[in-house]
């Protein structure tokens, strides 16, 4: 009588071979991972240059990473992602007509690593610029004293010395990139969740998709936390532990 | 066991410092500082909280950029240029990473790389800066524990020592690169009255060596013991300077006597 | 030649769907096939949000969109169109036995939904948004079908084959009847949309829709869809 | 924004500031804003709506969050689970997904009984806020109820310990102490998570709320401009999220916070 | 001023703790302690660490429960039952609040609320637990805070506050609710040397004034100086108890004699 609850039983729409449409849902959640990834990754060169740039840059550079994250931070990521993506692509194809080449065809994929990316980056900026600062000064003059050159001393201390300051703020970010992915629903990138709203639409089951839906990001944060607790422990490695 | 009395020579000092100046600013901290140390020789460094002898050991392996004047390690002169705002700055970075590690600075908050056991912190140098072979590092060093009595501490990282051991493991980490010359700025000064023994007994040790060492130190009585010349620093410059009996037994300065008499 | 060709990412029966297989089906569909065909054009389908499609358009994000989007004037200030490729009329549906007529009178006080960014939401707003007790709008027509199901809106308006699709599915709600026309907002049939200026590529569909219909290839795939010639007039 | 207070005066400031300036004059002068009369009173309901959103969400939200908090921190294991769990599921789900489930989903649920249709829930069963504003209070609570936990944990045993000492009651303690600190501490935790509550907002244009960003994309399908209405969209919400800021500066600077 | 010399009398002790036992698990840390106070007695509680004094202390206002035994305020029992698990639990929480309010605790780490100003915190018990209109209780705060000094911080939160100022404030805020006793747990071992001096001051006052007192403390010359009675406990036992010049002159148990000389 309710097609609600029909819907909700009719498990075989969630099979792998169409006419089911968990490989579908599976395709959507290895669109989402591929976004968050790269945007994640992204975000951490972004991060990793701003950090230093806030850091040891000068006053100019240093005011339009402020600028720069601020805007970013005070923007709701929708908004975001809708300017990033039309006025991003627009302006890099701008670009490319003025250097003379021929224009890009810039795929949603690549349009949503790029505005996670982005937003990625202004907020992992300010976790690794606090981590940056969390390492004790002496430790750096210790290596300069002993004759390390700068890049010895970044790669040597300075990297592994602000891990574990890091990590708990990125793995936090890591968590908000895989969900923000969903946005990318309103820019038409076939992620979970617009292809979930499709399928339900489709099939009218949007309670039995929305569910499925909500257990893979779930599973996806849960199987997250057990890596980050390794990468916590390996990081705190040296560390008395807190009470 | 000192060539400080035996006057010019033709082996050039360990340490030869010339004229130094520095500047924070407006504040001019070492007002031409002029300093020589013979190889074997250890050089206590004595004077009020802000004369300046934090300063003058951090510009001798360039933490510090001197305003003005010359540093030379075994008659090397560290090459400097003019930085463009009144100071100095170094001129050749290999050759000042290469004199960094002829010097070992042990500092007074010990600054042990918190991710790396004690057995980690001695190798680094030696593998990462001077090229020697991880295992060879390893044998040394574990010799080096054995010397400051820290064997038992090799894969503990440095959070879980006592004060004593870390600055223990400090000086196991200083002496893995064999340095020339070691500088210590206020190696006990950060530690409780029952480790501060530990260490000196350790810094002791490394003087009836032979090795030539600067040290900065609030414990007079240790530096009489240890030291075999002293020099006084005041307001940036050398008050007065001598072998530890003259300095400790006939102050001819007004301000050292003072001072003596304060620490004491 | 590639031309990106944007369809709305929501499902828009029977003109547009994806299918389990993740591949997009549909009359429109059809229709772009035989069009691309005929004129010698290599055809993608590129899957936009519909709120976003114009933009993406002119963004050069796709080189046209085939998305039931009706000719009007107002668009036209944006983009251009090629000739009307079906022309359907627009109506109202409710719920079983409402009584609700599709004028004025009838939707007094009523609660309208509307898919967002098409001509119903400018003609329900234009005529009947002063007496309705709320538009609300949708980001897709399924949704608001959904509401219409679920009771959340008393009335909803939209194309009359995507209307057709709906009830036929869903035993909730029945269409009332065509609403009085409007050629300024309704416009005059549904067409190609396309970058203003790129006037080679218009021709190209046009001429192709032209071809199509004298060939029988239009009447032949419609055949599946429908039983009778959504051309129109 | 560093704790270095260098002045804006310096000369590459005003650099960057005429710049500014500049792209703004440049944004009013060739882009298209003719629009803007038209729709200014709708977007001050919008904003009106947003920010209704916003408070209401986020004191339910935080009402929600101190029990959560409290029952994880010191509940016993057949309250602190569930609670640990329903945080797990909020934080581990995108919040539009959540929104869509409640909406489409158990929303269209009620529309099968005739007894609820009759009912006077309906008309607020029927209207998309009450699933809105309940989505982005779950979601607040979820979060917040993760800060409220560890700021509970984190109030020193001792501070109890001398509350009943003194003759407290439980419940006293927990009102005169153990809550007024815990919020204490919380409090920068919760500005930050107050501007995300924020950003959060706009997705319930997509269960057709009309908030500010639902009448900016009516804006944008009127007139089909791609920058300006988002820019405009953008500027609003960076002044909510610098009001938002200040406020709670201003609410922290109320109590010292040194030695916490 | 003190009835402890009296022998039994009509007036009920202050304090009167009867076989107290006291388990966390399988350690037992009292074993049968049983303790009286007269009214202006000032009580000294002394022993190694880890032998079971500020448990002692927690469990007469039963901020930790008691696995056996009683406890009398003024002689009021608290009352009691089991909990089912082998100890106690308070069988009516209405006089339990009541008689905490008749006691009054001054913590080790002072326990200062910090999100109160140090008015606030003197103000907050009477004002809360005995419904004291607050200018009266403004009033009197005002004038306790001029005993202890601290009438120009009545306004500051406690984190600003120097070690012996929140401490004062903790006593300030003890003598607040006019307690007929006051326990103080090692009122000044969080102190620097200086800071604790002020603090004994204060608390010869109060001794001085006539209070009753329990007090845990390691300073074993103020403990002399201000007890009229002292208890050694040790392996949660009393092992010795007497005034203080029979226990620190001629201290009978080997044990006693052992604590003494490691702490003097
Ligand atoms: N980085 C700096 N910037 C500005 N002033 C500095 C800096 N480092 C040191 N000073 C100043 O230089 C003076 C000398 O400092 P220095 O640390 O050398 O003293 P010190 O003799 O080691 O004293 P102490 O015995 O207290 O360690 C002090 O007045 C100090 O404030
Ligand atoms: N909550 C608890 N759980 C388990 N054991 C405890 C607890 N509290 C105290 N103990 C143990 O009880 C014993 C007595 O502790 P107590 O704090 O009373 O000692 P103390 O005499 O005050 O020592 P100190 O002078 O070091 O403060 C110690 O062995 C301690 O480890
Ligand atoms: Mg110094
Ligand atoms: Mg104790």
């Amino acid at each position: 009588m309710l097609e609600w609850i029909a819907g909700l039983a009719s498990w075989e729409l969630l099979a792998l071979e169409p006419p089911g449409w968990g490989g579908v849902l599976l395709g959507g959640l290895a669109i989402s991972l591929q976004v968050a990834v790269g945007g994640y990754l992204l975000g951490f060169l972004i991060g990793v240059g701003g950090a230093t740039g806030k850091l040891y840059g000068g006053p100019i550079l240093r005011d339009l990473l402020d600028v720069y994250t601020t805007l970013v931070r005070a923007v709701p990521e929708l908004v975001l992602i809708l300017l990033l993506y039309y006025a991003g692509t627009d302006a890099l194809n701008q670009l490319m007509l003025l250097i003379g080449a021929e224009r890009v065809d810039i795929s949603g994929l690549a349009a949503g690593i790029f505005v996670i990316g982005v937003v990625q980056g202004a907020y992992q900026t300010e976790v690794l610029r606090g981590a940056f600062k969390a390492v004790p000064h002496g430790q750096i003059e210790a290596a300069r004293a002993y004759g390390m050159t700068s890049f010895q001393v970044l790669r040597r201390i300075t990297l592994p010395g602000m891990l574990p300051h890091a990590v708990p703020g990125l793995a936090n970010l890591w968590l908000i990139a895989t969900k923000d992915t969903a946005l990318l629903a309103v820019v038409g990138v076939a992620e979970l969740t617009l292809v979930t709203r499709q399928a339900g639409g489709t099939t009218k089951s949007y309670f039995l998709f929305f569910c499925a839906a909500g257990l893979l990001y779930l599973m996806v944060t849960l199987i997250s936390n057990v890596g980050i607790r390794r990468v916590e422990r390996y990081a705190r490695r040296g560390m008395p532990a807190v009470r | 066991m000192s060539s400080r009395e035996t006057g010019e020579t033709a082996v050039p000092p360990a340490v030869e410092v010339t004229g130094l100046h520095k500047r924070f600013g407006d504040l001019e901290v070492l007002k031409g500082v002029s300093l020589s140390a013979g190889n074997g020789d250890v050089v206590a460094i004595i004077g009020g909280s802000g004369s300046g002898k934090s300063t003058m050991l951090r510009c001798i392996n360039m933490l510090e950029l001197p305003s003005g004047g010359s540093i030379s390690i075994q008659g090397e002169e560290i090459e400097m240029k003019p930085d463009g705002r009144g100071g100095l700055q170094p001129a050749n970075s290999a050759q000042l990473r290469r004199i960094r590690t002829r010097l070992a600075m042990v500092f007074q908050s010990f600054n042990l790389w918190q991710h790396m056991t004690v057995l980690g912190n001695v190798i680094e140098a030696p593998v990462q800066v001077m090229g020697v072979p991880r295992d060879e590092a390893i044998a040394r060093a574990e010799k080096l524990l054995e010397r400051v009595g820290l064997s038992d501490k090799r894969d503990v990282y440095p959070a879980f020592l006592s004060g004593g051991q870390q600055q223990r493991a400090a000086i196991a980490r200083a002496l893995a690169v064999e340095p020339e010359v070691m500088l210590f700025d206020e190696p006990t000064s950060a530690l409780d009255p029952e480790l501060v023994g530990e260490v000196l007994a350790v810094i002791a040790d490394l003087a009836r060596e032979g090795r030539t060492m600067l040290l900065v130190t609030h414990e007079m009585k240790f530096a009489r013991e240890v030291a075999n010349h002293v020099v006084f620093l005041a307001d940036g410059v050398i008050e007065e300077e001598g072998s530890p009996d003259i300095i400790y037994n006939a102050p001819r300065s007004e301000r050292l006597r003072k001072f003596l008499a304060t620490v004491q | 030649e590639t031309v990106r060709v944007g369809v709305a990412a929501e499902p828009y029966p029977p003109f547009t769907e994806p299918d389990a297989a993740g591949n997009w089906t549909g009359w429109e569909i059809e229709f772009m096939n035989a069009v691309c065909a005929e004129a010698k054009l290599d055809c993608v389908v590129t899957p936009v949000a519909w709120d976003g499609i114009i933009p993406a358009l002119t963004s050069n994000k796709i080189d046209a969109i085939i998305g039931s989007m009706s000719i009007t004037e107002e668009r036209m200030k944006t983009i251009d169109f090629s000739d009307k490729y079906y022309n359907t009329p627009s109506v109202i549906a409710t719920s079983k036995g409402s009584g609700i007529t599709p004028d004025a009178a009838g939707l007094k006080d009523k609660i309208i939904g509307v898919q967002v960014s098409t001509i119903h939401q400018d003609y329900v707003t234009t005529h009947f948004g002063d007496v309705a007790a709320e538009v609300k709008e949708y980001q897709t027509q399924d949704e608001a079908n959904q509401d219409l199901a679920a009771g959340r809106v008393d009335a909803i308006m939209a194309d009359s084959l995507a209307l057709d699709a709906f009830v036929k599915s869903d035993a909730c709600c029945e269409i009332v009847g065509a609403v009085e026309d409007d050629p300024a907002i309704l416009g005059a049939g549904v067409g190609v949309g396309l970058r203003k200026g790129d006037d080679a590529l218009r021709e190209k569909f046009n001429t192709a829709i032209a071809a199509i219909r004298e060939n029988g290839t239009y009447a032949e795939f419609s055949k599946a869809y429908f039983d009778f010639d959504i051309y129109g007039k | 924004m560093g704790p270095e207070t260098r002045s804006w005066r310096e000369p590459h400031r005003l650099v960057l500031l005429a710049i500014g300036i500049g792209i703004i004059v440049f944004a009013a002068v060739n882009m298209r804003w003719d629009w803007l009369p038209r729709y200014s009173g709708r977007l001050v309901e919008g904003v009106g709506t947003t920010l209704w959103l916003l408070f209401l969400t986020s004191v339910l939200g935080f009402l929600l969050a101190v029990p959560l908090g409290l029952a994880q921190a010191a509940g016993p294991v057949w309250l602190s689970a569930p609670a640990r769990m329903f945080c797990t599921v909020i934080r581990g789900t995108p919040l539009l997904l959540q929104l869509w489930l409640l909406y489409y989903g158990l929303g269209s649920l009620f529309a099968y009984w005739p007894e609820i249709r009759q009912s006077w829930a309906w008309p607020y069963l029927r209207s998309a806020w009450p699933y809105g504003v309940l989505a982005l209070t779950l979601s607040f609570a979820g979060y917040e109820g993760e800060v409220m936990r560890g700021a509970f944990a984190g109030v020193p045993k001792g501070e109890l310990e001398a509350g009943r000492a003194y003759g407290m009651s439980p419940l006293t303690v927990f009102r005169r102490i153990w809550l007024p600190r815990a919020i204490h501490r919380a409090l920068p935790t919760l500005a930050g998570e107050t501007v995300l509550q924020l950003k959060a907002t706009p997705l319930v244009a997509t269960i057709t709320v009309v908030d500010v960003y639902a009448i900016i994309s009516r804006v944008r399908q009127d007139t089909y401009l791609t920058y300006e209405p988002l820019l405009l969209l953008a500027l609003i919400y960076m002044i909510l999220t610098g009001i938002l800021v200040l406020a709670f500066r201003w609410l922290e600077a109320k109590v010292p916070v040194k030695g916490g």
